[in-house]
């Protein structure tokens, strides 16, 4: 391009907007995730006499415990930057799980749904249960970019016959009898691993990728998208794939971790990451947020039920508070906010 | 054909000025569902020309603009870009092959930074695949100094003014380098600063050899810088012509079919007592201590830059967003005016400059959007609404204002910007206000409409109503006004009489 | 002593009246504290409910699994802490490989399905039927319990005795009642007969009631079989609708479970396994059983 | 002002009327669901040998079985056409049936919540239903006008806490032994009536008050709909507080027609009632829908139901197919209005 212009004018902008850049979202979200577990600190210091967050094995479980959510929550931000909706993640959890599953079966396993297919090395299991999901998303995405329904009508069409297709797998038969080669992925610590290195792998795609500029442009101005050239529905087709990858690997996870599969897992774990995705600063109108606050995010939902039962809440109160929580989070972001919308 | 008027000797050298075209495009016919948009048209541009298209609203304009971006099919019609015919899959494929726009409306990414809106697609890569930034902002850099555009690469577009937005979205059509530039009414939010700077930019890629095809409704934008013009109607092709061949009168009637006598048909009309009087109206950070009255039968303009918070003061009037402090008197009597709400109940009405944004329910039909403010104090009876009598209320309003539809069940969405302002002008006049404020009442719309906009103002101005009309058109503020208030970074720099105003005070006063 | 405890579902009846033994238990002991979790029928919450208990120093963990399969895991995450846990009411996958410090207290399900659809086939027999058809209602596809007593009716069937029993519909209403009776209706608008009703649960027997009352049907001539001893089905049992449901002791399980967690808290010795029988539920003996569940 | 100007002109306008109301939308979809119909007929006497529509029982159960699906969905199609959701109104079923249910309790049962408040004439359990409800759509109203929380997330956490409430009310027991004159307005014919007189309400209230015509208003463009005067917080809270009302509604027949309530009462039942909306031809955008859309899409579900079962479809695959219909019924829907789209 020639920047040799025959228009006069000196080197520019000293003003407009020159300081506007804000703080980073995320630092309201972690201040929300500091201050939830203070709370938990201190009423843990009243009333159990013991430090909440001074205890490895709770910081540990912490995390532990939601990583599931966070691997699909990270796939889930994604969708909602574009102004999109998954419903169907948690279906999609349960049956690449069950899929999964039982091309990992060990032959001491007396009731193998397939006896000859016993003993496989454990690629076998993830990479079709991988393709499980992708092939999901890839009918998610292609769905909402060609026919034009709402994603949340294809996301919960999805949902509804994924479960269906999970119960039929095995006519409702738990999987079980999983190799040990297959199990370690969720045995111990391995699960945040998994939940950490694909955060840290789609903040670089959204941050400093063109598919991230794509995905942030589509859902700030689909309009402004497509006259720029972008090839919207590709686009779609691509970032429902990637949240059908994602619940892919947190079906593989899952299972593994329970050392089974059922058909009845995941069931509303697509709320959760949902509620993870804003509460971290995931706008559902679309064209904003980040994975470090869906991180964030997702750590408060595990703060909040290690802090419970550590608490001893009971039971009977948890939702309660839960559901009441999610909503003073997301207005505390709203207001910390405020200079965003107007 | 009205072209007929034109000299004969003229219209010749119109079409032999030189064969060389870089686009053409011949026959191109466009329907959407009841509309024909585009009947039969051909247009044709030359390289290092400023091409002008002219019409009515909903001529057709944008839609054979959005035909050679890649953006519609036509139904029909061949497109040949430097003589060799081509078809447009895509705004992309355009891109690729050289063809750039710049939409009426705005399409920024407010979430985005500047640079990120400007390379979208392009962005820089290093070799790891991934966007280097700092080559980006270095880049946008250089093409806002190319440009003498000041804005920081890395703000917000959110952030940006309307009219900074329109800036960005000009260096982004530029960034492409293409070959041919489409800009669909550019200026309709810039004041003459930014227009002079935006035709300097023109002038240079003209002189660069680009083809610059220029939408306005802004009769003096056509002399200033166009070579040639096209006119539309109705979805037709009229005639094209070299602009130093015509004059106003002609393009007027070529666009219209029929003359128009007066632009600005202001009446002297008996103007009674105060009805608004705003004392030290301050919202904070936005304006401070603007003070004005405005009397029955009057109509006060507004002038002032983009920017200097004209809006801001009506809005806050109206109670869309409320001051923080000052007082306002309606009949003498204080008010407090927290809403729209309260303020319709003071007879009060508010046209917003942005039809689409706080203007139409896009998606409802005419008579949805007109009726609606009204049934706040009539046409209801125990919640239930008089379907009749608003009914031909509304039809006799549309008839009045001559809107442009087959019919009150039209989506207001596919109705062409001028109508849509007609339709939002309907929705206020029904509701009979005292104190009526205009903001940009004529912003897009074209001399035929604005005639008739203008003729109905005076009309109500005549019948006692308070008029305030914030505008950013120098002739229309002078041509229309019993007083014109300048405004100028949130301050009010003067109220003008209608004898003693000037443009060159009225510049002085909002730029000092 | 703090005794952990995971609930495969709160909002269900019979672990409800489980639930409630297990509290209504702990109370009588001195020094003993229940802290009971809902893992909302998900296994990966179970899982997690008690890694949490475990963090917060629990002296032993008494679970109901969501999935029977998923206990492998569980044991050996509870037996690497070192802390004593229990099952409870559903039978673990690895009930014959327990580790040191782990047990099971439950009723076997197996008995459930039988008894019901033995005293059906029973009570056919003695109505002289030599043919009959039954319909079977289900539980949650996905559900053990479910599964388990669905078979249990197809291995009476698959003995000589009951073989004239023949299963006409065969469908799930997911344990629940209003699901029950539009089911129901379904089947009676096909135009579908039958001679008996026999459900993997007490509330969808009942939602079957409700259907065929509706549609005008004689109860008396129809056999109507359920499994959990609901107030709400002894209620209908004593209006003669139902004919048959299992008792399946609840709170003995729960104070069996708490007893055990409490023993092996304590470093003492228990039996792995700890059977609570199955009861045959009929109108004959339906007032031993109205002041229990 | 006069609107009996003095203008001159032409009459550009060619009048009113004139075509002022294509065909209705719900020609589209009473097509589809006609389709959906002579589909299971032509099956049926393919398969079953008999006819499926000519029964009149199972017309009846038809719609009795989707009728508190259809009163919920009713209020949902309002919210959602304020471009809305109402993820709570399943646990509101929940919630409002065992509030009720408490209060109906006749002294016949030894079990009672409140052995003091037995056999109450059925208007008061009622009308503390109907008030609990309303008091649930005016928090979610509030939570959603005030603090501008996205509907999804407001109603996400109403939907958590109140399902948490629903347990804590009697800590998980059922409430039985209703009365008879409570049950009476769940037995035989009347959840119907229920259903469709709400149904009338409402479809009067949309199209022909004012009510009505701000709910679209603020749906199409909440901007605008402001500066046009409408109080669009109070609204919102009308509409919300409309849905919680219907939601209490559907609450009682439930409990009313399975003569219990039960803390998982209402399940899922949300999004059953906005796959009927958006079936109806709701746009989940905003601005968009009928009463009359969202009854047929109601009855479409129903339909299916029946179908399923008249079919003998197995179990299995019964989810598979049913959300497989959704999409194709949206997909359908979509395509046939493509006119109004562009
Ligand atoms: N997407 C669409 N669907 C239906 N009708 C449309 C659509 N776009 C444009 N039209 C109609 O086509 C005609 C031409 O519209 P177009 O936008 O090209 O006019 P224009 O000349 O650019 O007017 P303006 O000066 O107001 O911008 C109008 O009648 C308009 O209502
Ligand atoms: N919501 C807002 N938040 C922050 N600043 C705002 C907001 N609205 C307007 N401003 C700023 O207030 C100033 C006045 O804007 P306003 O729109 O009132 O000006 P104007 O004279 O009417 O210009 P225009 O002709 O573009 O409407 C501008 O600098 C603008 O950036
Ligand atoms: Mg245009
Ligand atoms: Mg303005």
């Amino acid at each position: 391009m020639s920047t040799n212009s025959t228009l006069p004018g000196p080197a520019v902008f000293t003003g407009i907007g020159a300081n506007r850049r804000r703080l980073p979202v995320e630092a309201n979200i972690l201040l929300i995730l500091l201050g939830i577990a203070l709370v938990f600190e201190l009423l843990g210091w009243i009333f159990v006499g013991q430090s909440f967050l001074m205890n490895a094995q709770r910081l540990k479980i912490m995390i532990l415990q939601v990583s599931v959510i966070g691997i699909i929550a990270v796939g889930v931000t994604q969708v909602i930057i574009t102004g999109g909706i998954d419903l169907s993640s948690g279906s999609m959890v349960g049956l690449t799980a069950m899929i999964a599953a039982s091309l990992a079966q060990s032959s001491a396993w007396t009731k193998a749904l397939y006896p000859s297919l016993t003993d496989l090395p454990f690629v076998i299991p993830i990479l079709v249960g991988l393709a499980v999901g992708l092939l999901a998303g890839v009918f998610n995405g292609a769905l909402i970019a060609y026919t034009k329904i709402p994603p949340f009508i294809a996301t919960l069409g999805t949902m509804v016959s994924a479960r269906g297709l999970c119960k039929w797998y095995t006519k409702g038969q738990p999987v079980s009898g999983l190799t040990d080669q297959f199990t370690f992925i969720g045995s111990g610590i391995w699960p945040v691993v998994v939940f950490l290195v694909v955060a840290v792998i789609f903040h670089v795609a959204l941050r400093y990728t063109r598919y991230g500029k794509f995905t942030y442009a589509i859902g700030a101005n689909v309009q402004a998208a497509r006259v720029s050239g972008i090839d919207v529905e590709r686009h779609l087709i691509k970032v429902y794939a990637v949240a059908g990858l994602l619940a892919g690997v947190a079906g593989i996870v899952t299972a593994s971790r329970a050392q089974t599969a059922q058909a009845g897992m995941g069931v509303m774990y697509e709320l959760d990451a949902i509620a993870a995705a804003v509460i971290g600063g995931t706008s559902l109108t679309g064209g904003v947020g980040r994975i470090t606050g869906t991180v964030i995010g997702t750590i408060i939902l595990g703060t909040m039920m290690s802090g419970f039962t550590f608490l001893r809440v009971d039971a009977f109160y948890q939702e309660i508070i839960k559901g009441l929580i999610i909503i003073a989070a997301v207005i505390a972001d709203v207001y910390r906010q405020k200079s965003r919308k107007t | 054909m009205s072209s007929a008027s034109i000299p004969a000797a003229a219209r010749d050298r119109a079409s032999a000025a030189g064969s060389e075209y870089l686009l053409t495009i011949e026959n191109a016919r466009k329907e959407f569902p009841g509309v024909v948009a585009l009947d039969d048209v051909s247009f044709r541009l030359r390289p290092g020309t400023v091409h002008a298209l002219m019409g009515e609203n909903g001529a057709g304009k944008s839609t054979l603009m959005k035909i050679i971006a890649g953006i519609y099919h036509p139904d029909r019609g061949e497109l040949h870009l430097r003589g060799k015919p081509i078809q447009l899959k895509s705004p992309l494929d355009a891109l690729e092959n050289g063809i750039a726009m710049i939409h009426q409306e705005l399409n920024l990414m407010p979430y985005m930074t500047v640079a990120e809106n400007i390379w979208i697609r392009r962005e820089p890569l290093n070799r790891f695949g991934l966007v280097d930034h700092t080559t980006m902002n270095k880049m946008t850099a250089d093409l806002f100094r190319r440009l003498n555009i000041n804005i920081h690469p890395q703000v917000q577009v959110r952030d940006l003014t309307v009219a900074n937005r329109q800036m960005v979205e000009i260096a982004k059509a530029v960034s492409y380098e293409s070959d041919v530039l489409i800009m669909d009414e550019p200026t309709s939010a810039l004041t003459e600063r930014e227009v002079s700077h935006l035709f300097t930019i023109i002038r240079d890629l003209k002189a660069q050899g680009k083809g610059i095809i220029y939408i306005t409704h802004k009769m003096n934008e056509l002399f200033e810088i166009a070579d040639e013009f096209s006119v539309f109607r109705d979805g037709r092709y009229i005639g094209t012509h070299l602009s130093s061949d015509v004059t106003r009168d002609d393009i007027i009637r070529m666009m219209v079919g029929r003359e128009i006598t007066q632009m600005f048909p202001k009446e002297e009309v008996p103007i009674g007592d105060v009805v608004l009087s705003v004392k030290n109206l301050t919202l904070d950070g936005v304006f401070r201590d603007v003070s004005f009255d405005i009397r029955a039968g009057e109509i006060l303009g507004v002038a002032g830059l983009v920017g200097s918070g004209r809006s801001n003061v009506a809005e806050a009037i109206f109670g869309v967003t409320p001051a923080s402090s000052g007082s306002i008197e309606i009949h003498g009597k204080p008010v407090t005016i927290s809403s729209p709400n309260v303020a319709i109940r003071h007879r009060m009405a508010l046209l917003t400059e942005d039809r689409k944004e706080t203007g139409c329910l896009l998606i409802l039909d005419i008579l949805e959007n007109m009726q609606i403010a009204v049934l706040q104090q009539d046409y209801v009876s125990r919640g239930f609404v008089a379907e009749k009598g608003i009914t031909s209320a509304c039809t006799l309003m549309s008839e009045t204002l001559r809107v442009k539809t087959p019919n009150l069940a039209q989506r207001i969405e596919n109705l062409s910007g001028g109508n849509q302002q007609k339709v939002l002008i309907g929705r206020w006049l029904l509701t009979k206000p005292r104190i009526l404020i205009l903001d940009e009442p004529t912003r897009g719309i074209d001399v035929g409409a604005k005639a008739e906009i203008h003729r109905l103002v005076t009309e109500l101005a005549r019948d006692g109503v308070a008029v305030m009309m914030i505008s950013s058109e120098m002739p229309e503020v002078l041509g229309m006004s019993d007083r014109i208030l300048v405004m100028h970074e949130g301050h009010v720099t003067g109220i003008l009489d209608r004898a003693e105003a000037t443009q060159v005070k009225i510049m002085e006063l909002a730029s000092k | 002593e703090n005794i952990g405890v995971s609930m495969a579902q709160f909002d269900d009846n019979f672990l409800t009246v489980l639930r409630n033994g297990m509290i209504d238990y702990a109370k009588t002991l001195n020094g003993v504290t229940l802290q009971v979790e809902d893992a909302q029928n998900d296994v990966a919450k179970q899982q997690s409910q008690i890694q949490n208990f475990i963090a917060s120093g629990v002296s032993a963990i008494i679970v109901n699994p969501v999935d029977t399969d998923a206990t492998t895991a569980m044991s050996k995450i509870a037996a690497d802490a070192g802390i004593p846990l229990v099952y409870v009411n559903r039978q673990p996958v690895n009930v014959d490989k327990l580790p040191e410090k782990q047990a099971f207290v439950a009723s076997n399900e197996v008995e459930s399905g039988t008894l019901e659809t033995k005293e059906i086939c029973r009570l056919l027999k003695e109505a002289g039927k030599t043919e009959a058809k039954i319909v079977v209602m289900m539980g949650e596809l996905s559900n053990q319990a479910a599964r388990q007593r669905t078979q249990d009716v197809h291995d009476v069937i698959a003995t000589p005795d009951c073989s004239f029993m023949k299963i006409v519909e065969e469908q799930t209403a997911n344990w629940s009642r209003t699901q029950g009776t539009d089911l129901v209706s379904n089947w009676l608008s096909a135009g579908i007969q039958f001679d008996a009703v026999v459900a993997n649960n007490d509330e969808m027997a009942i939602g079957a009631i409700q259907a065929m009352k509706a549609a005008g049907i004689d109860m008396k001539s129809m056999l109507v079989g359920g499994v959990d001893a609901t107030g709400d089905a002894l209620a209908a049992m004593a209006a003669g609708d139902l004919d048959v449901t299992v008792f399946q002791n609840a709170s003995g399980q729960g104070v069996g479970s708490v007893d055990a967690a409490l023993k092996l808290a304590k470093g003492e010795k228990v039996d792995q396994k700890v059977f609570v029988p199955f009861e045959l539920v009929t109108p004959a003996n339906l007032a031993t059983y109205q002041s229990k569940n």
